[in-house]
């Protein structure tokens, strides 16, 4: 175990990968030169070179076309889209070529491909630069999901990412990026696709979040037990697709309360998705209703003020999980 | 006029494109029978630009086109039956039934598809094209797309990756001077499309694309100059489609004396013509490519109606590429084998089975029979209204010779 | 009142907006020569002439680019994009830039402007032309959200949308364009955003659903009448923002019981989201989980018999109507 | 080299290009002391391309631009006070705090933003265009982008929308030779920018951006051809910035002596010596010009120090126009005005207030006091890593003289 920041683990993940695979290429702009806008390609340059290391123009759809068509040539491409922001002038690209090409050609041809972007708000980017679209991409069949909130799920699930045969959209957070934590020595085991990480135990309520939402969860369910007495069981799906319900819904069988907290927008998001199979898989264990804690239904300002009021914190968390209780305690 | 190949080859470009023509018209028919679904865009026409590319083509270059792509296709010797089947929606298609006529695939032949997206494979060839060059093979890609493509964001994003990338990539685009309904000069600025990518540093050239031999040069050079030098080329083959966009089309944007001046110039007539007045064929071979055409789409025909369609629990088939680790589900029906409700269903799937199958019963549209002319009965129209002409236009030809169309 | 057909309603709503108002035009891919690749704006040429019914070369980004430029210039520009199946290429001008300039800009410039797209499968178009993203369109704040089931309603809501200040998604299914239906005569009052239509009235179940699936909704009462004694309250939302929750609300108030049955994917859904909003409002009233009858989570296969099973039917319906009465009748 | 202006013009022309300069000089230390936050970009050294071309429009033609237009918004006459205050993100700033630095915005002077998507103005300004076109009025729309957004599909795409409709609008490529890290010659195949457009129909032209004189002189030219020919054209200001791309970029991609070689090449300094050296103006006119700069900017922090936050409950205001329909809510939270948690908590609009600015309170970022190293301290990093280098190349800029920078 080292300790390290999310940033380096991801950039270790492609490093390892990309010696043990030649066939795994970094692409993306300002990935080179720049070694990325947040940093996590530094180094990679210098010791693969341009041809494994490339710089590309700002053409979103074509970076991703590009990608695919190199995948569909026996490839391996990670492609960075600078920010997830961008990624709606690739979603062509993503959703009817990439995540459907193995299916319309039935299996004929394979979209073996990382796109990697981060995103979520909270550093004042203001209205186009705060999206969190996790929702949007765990809508597609044929991507898979991945939202890592810790550096060793960062580099476990991109090193899995990378070996999977389906194209897979990683999505990173910018708040996370210089989050230290422990991660595994060297060559470590790509870690699955599809398995839920439980972060803390307990009997009275579940509370599942991703992401930077994943560290906001556990900051509320310690107020929770410290402050209320409540012992919240904390669920990071680190997946969306596929996605680990078995976990959750194990869970909610034990605490019959569950509250997800996402930093996307409400209507329709990944709590809406969660909310809806929870109850229909566990109705008869639910005492009370889903909560949900999303970020507002706007574009992010970009006052640090009301920015701050758009994002959920531990707080709001609290609160919910106090309600999913109400009349118990 | 550059001068004919030798006899082989000429009776070889000659059945490729006979083929090509009968293929589609028999597809015009099987649809207007309800045997193939969807859309259907048919090259008729256009049958020069595409057997006089895939014909200088090696076999381990990589070819990707349009929606319009059973000619490509089969140019490139994906079997005539595999088309039919896809066409057919059966099991034996080239995509299993999955694609259609707009997603024609077949790997083995390199020929990377059909795409129903305008412009949607212009950065997928780039992609091709970086894989070789990747791996220091000296591979080819073809990417052939339509007018209309021109205007798509992809073309300009795609040009200046491939050129400032120097890849090995011939773009070749097919001028049959509409995209849809609309006239080149009505959709794009530039209407010498081979100059369209010089901001991009991309030279372009035009060649005739009703001339099978012209379209071989241009197309050999285009190769040459990508596979020897590295550098991607634009071509432009000026052609015409002479049925219209698709089987709906009531082409009421352009008038039948320019589809009459331009049936003049049919490729498969005039190639014909030309090989037996230059004494390389004989009328002989010329109504054998015919009949070798005429017999290799019965025989698809015939194939396509006995495969079976795809059985119900294929339905999540190669959705996902499954790697061994545990846990997850991937696609949220997985546990629930019909519309999703729940855990409940994956508790019954017998009669999850069984309303599927009364779905697929409840179906407005007749599964056999004479199709419905949609936009006489206030049906639903598929994707582009049909009308009285375009009905009239199709039911008139009948099964025939090759070249009937013309 | 008349009978007409969806497409011819839909053709009547532009041509009386612009005959109102001088800065209504119409623009899109093959609108003007060719009438509409569905022939919904057939006529318009003609009587408005080539200023105000523009052909456009296919740029679905710059097509709405340009409408949300025109709109801020002080015109009411009504796109049309093809096919929803397009409109992933113009994502990002919708989605950062027409729902965002409004709010970003604090109210100081206006986006009033339509952007019309048919989607929905049943005729073995395959996977890149059978999409339906309601869902998709349904989440993102600073639109509005238009899917008419029938002619009437197709008219009226289109009035409102030319005349609304907001940007808004109005989503045509391929299958109405000619199902036929009274429309009130002449220049009828627009249909408002936000009120749902109670189809019919019920006291065993609520059944929701909009475009093809509202008829299908429909169709399954009867035969849930007719074979189960079972009688279905039908609601069609009409829009999904602004959304008459309140409607369904009270239907579930009444019957204790939901269906909602759309033609998307399941996973992140119309339906996840409605189920959601019922259970979190009305979860004491529920005596069953919310039944969702959606598309199959598949890139729509063209073979007819998949596509036709990868659909929901009022079977489908009926099966999961029932399932909400299990043990009750 | 064309001739100066009138006195009275070469003072305005100087002073614009001072207050540019001194404006964002400023916000650079204000975004040092995280009272401006968010991104940065700064255009300090492009001031001649800026003050040049909104030096000519009309006060009716529309501009348009990127997230680098502090300068864009100053140049077309926006009080800076509301600029700053915008950047502090308060209710008095352009955008009411909710745009920040990268979406400035003021319809009044026609300026219409401020994007922050690159390329993604290319199209508005097509439709603005359109919509003077549509009017009969003769007005102009200038789109003002980078060397970098002339590689997006918008580009393309609005090109030949706008050859086509032939719609009155000036393209001017701002080409500081980097998109973000990246060269020209990195990034775009084609390097003559002014070229780029060729292939759609639309002719280009290059100028010193570094030189306010030739700057109006191309953008006059431009101007009248869409003026009075409705015709677009495309116009390439060779320019430099002196910053880096945001305030957190290290420039490891480029080397120390050519920014050198730029900062000769300064535009302010280089036309007050001119103007001084031909003697249209006087050293006490440039040094006026400089302090009256000092004076604005130092009154605009003022002001914005002074503006309010906005309000929590103004959160949801003009995110929709209402119309005066009844029923059906537009944003999910309008029942319940904190992160959106189901009815129970819009009946505790007091406890859900207190939520809020709990949030707002628990925030890792400090209100004031100086600016942590994200880079240096493991903090998350926003947007661009910030460097050592970088950081100290920012606190070495001391508040000083305009020009200082240079
Ligand atoms: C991105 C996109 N926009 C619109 C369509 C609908 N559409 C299908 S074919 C077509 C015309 C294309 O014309 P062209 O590129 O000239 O090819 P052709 O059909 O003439 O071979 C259009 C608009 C589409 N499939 N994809
Ligand atoms: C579509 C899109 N892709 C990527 C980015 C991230 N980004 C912001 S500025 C920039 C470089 C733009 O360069 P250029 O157009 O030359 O403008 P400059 O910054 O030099 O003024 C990039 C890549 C973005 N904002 N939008
Ligand atoms: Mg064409
Ligand atoms: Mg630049």
């Amino acid at each position: 175990m080292a300790e390290m920041r999310m940033r380096e683990a991801l950039r270790d993940a492609m490093a390892e990968e990309m010696r043990r695979d030649e066939s795994v290429f970094v692409m993306g702009e300002d990935v080179a030169v720049f070694e990325g806008a947040f940093k996590v390609t530094e180094g990679l340059l210098a010791e693969f070179g341009e041809r494994r290391v490339r710089d590309t123009p700002i053409s979103e759809n074509t970076i991703v076309g590009t990608g695919i068509g190199a995948a569909m040539g026996g490839l391996r491409p990670v492609v960075e889209l600078m920010t997830v922001n961008f990624s709606l002038l690739a979603l062509d690209q993503i959703v009817n070529h990439a995540a459907a090409i193995p299916y319309m050609f039935n299996g004929a041809t394979r979209v073996p491909m990382v796109i990697r972007m981060p995103g979520g708000g909270g550093h004042q980017l203001g209205p186009t630069h705060s999206h969190s679209f996790e929702a949007l991409y765990l809508q597609v069949p044929g991507l898979l999901v991945a939202c890592p909130s810790t550096p060793a799920d960062g580099k476990g699930l991109l090193k899995a990412a990378i070996r999977d045969d389906n194209p897979v959209i990683f999505i990173e957070h910018e708040s996370l990026y210089g989050v230290r934590g422990e991660v595994p020595d060297g060559e470590a085991d790509p870690v699955p696709f599809g398995q839920a990480a439980v972060r803390r135990e307990g009997g009275d309520v579940t509370i599942v979040g991703i992401l930077k939402m994943a560290q906001v969860a556990e900051e509320a369910a310690r107020k929770l037990s410290e402050e209320h007495g409540v012992e919240a069981e904390v669920i990071d799906p680190r997946t969306l697709r596929p996605l680990d319900l078995d976990t959750i819904l194990e869970s909610v069988a034990k605490t019959n309360r569950a509250v997800i907290v996402e930093e996307g927008w409400p209507h329709g998001g990944v709590g809406a998705n969660l909310s809806t199979l929870i109850t229909e898989q566990a109705f008869d264990h639910l005492d009370a209703p889903v909560q949900r804690v999303t970020g507002a239904d706007v574009h992010m300002p970009y006052s640090k003020r009301l920015e701050q009021a758009a994002i959920p914190h531990s707080e709001h968390v609290v609160s919910a999980a106090l309600a999913t209780l109400e009349g118990v305690i | 006029m550059p001068p004919l190949p030798d006899a082989p080859t000429c009776f070889e470009l000659l059945a490729r494109m006979a083929l090509i023509r009968r293929f589609e018209e028999e597809a015009g028919r099987q649809y207007q029978r309800a045997k193939a679904g969807g859309f259907l865009h048919l090259a008729i026409g256009e049958e020069a630009t595409i057997v006089g590319t895939t014909s200088v083509m090696r076999s381990d270059d990589y070819l990707i086109g349009t929606y319009r792509t059973h000619g490509h296709a089969i140019a490139r010797g994906t079997d005539p039956r595999r088309i039919m089947a896809e066409l057919f929606g059966r099991v034996d298609g080239t995509s299993g039934g999955r694609g259609g006529s707009m997603h024609i695939f077949d790997a083995e032949r390199r020929f990377m598809g059909g795409y129903g997206i305008v412009g949607g494979n212009l950065p997928l060839a780039a992609g091709l094209a970086l894989s070789s060059q990747y791996r220091g093979e000296d591979t080819v890609t073809v990417c052939m797309f339509g007018d209309g493509a021109s205007n798509t964001g992809n073309f300009g994003e795609t040009m200046n990756l491939a050129a400032l990338w120097k890849l090995p990539v011939l773009f070749l685009v097919e001028n049959n001077l509409y995209g849809m309904g609309t006239a080149v000069e009505r959709h794009s600025a530039q209407t010498d499309l081979s100059q369209k990518a010089e901001g991009y540093g991309i030279p372009g050239r035009r060649v005739d694309g009703m001339d099978v031999i012209a379209v071989r040069e241009g197309v050999a050079a285009g190769l040459r100059t990508a596979r020897e030098a590295q550098r991607p080329t634009l071509l432009e083959a000026f052609t015409y489609r002479f049925r219209g966009h698709s089987a709906a089309d009531p082409e009421v944007y352009r008038k039948r004396e320019e589809v009459e001046e331009w049936r003049e110039k049919d490729p498969i007539e005039n190639f014909a013509r030309r090989c037996v007045g230059e004494g390389v064929l004989g009328e002989r071979e010329v109504r054998e490519a015919r009949e070798l055409a005429e017999q290799e789409v019965a025989a698809a025909v015939e194939f396509a109606e006995a495969s079976p369609e795809p059985p119900l629990d294929t339905m999540y088939e190669n959705l996902y590429a499954f790697t061994d680790y545990p846990g997850g589900w991937y696609a949220v029906d997985e546990r629930s084998p019909e519309p999703h409700r729940g855990e409940q269903e994956a508790e019954m799937p017998a009669r999850a089975r069984e309303l599927a199958e009364a779905g697929a019963a409840y179906a407005e549209i007749e599964d056999d029979g004479p199709r419905p002319n949609p936009a006489l009965q206030g049906d639903p129209v598929e994707g582009h209204a049909r009308s009285e002409e375009a009905e009239e236009a199709l039911n008139a030809s009948e099964p025939g010779a090759v070249g009937e169309d013309a």
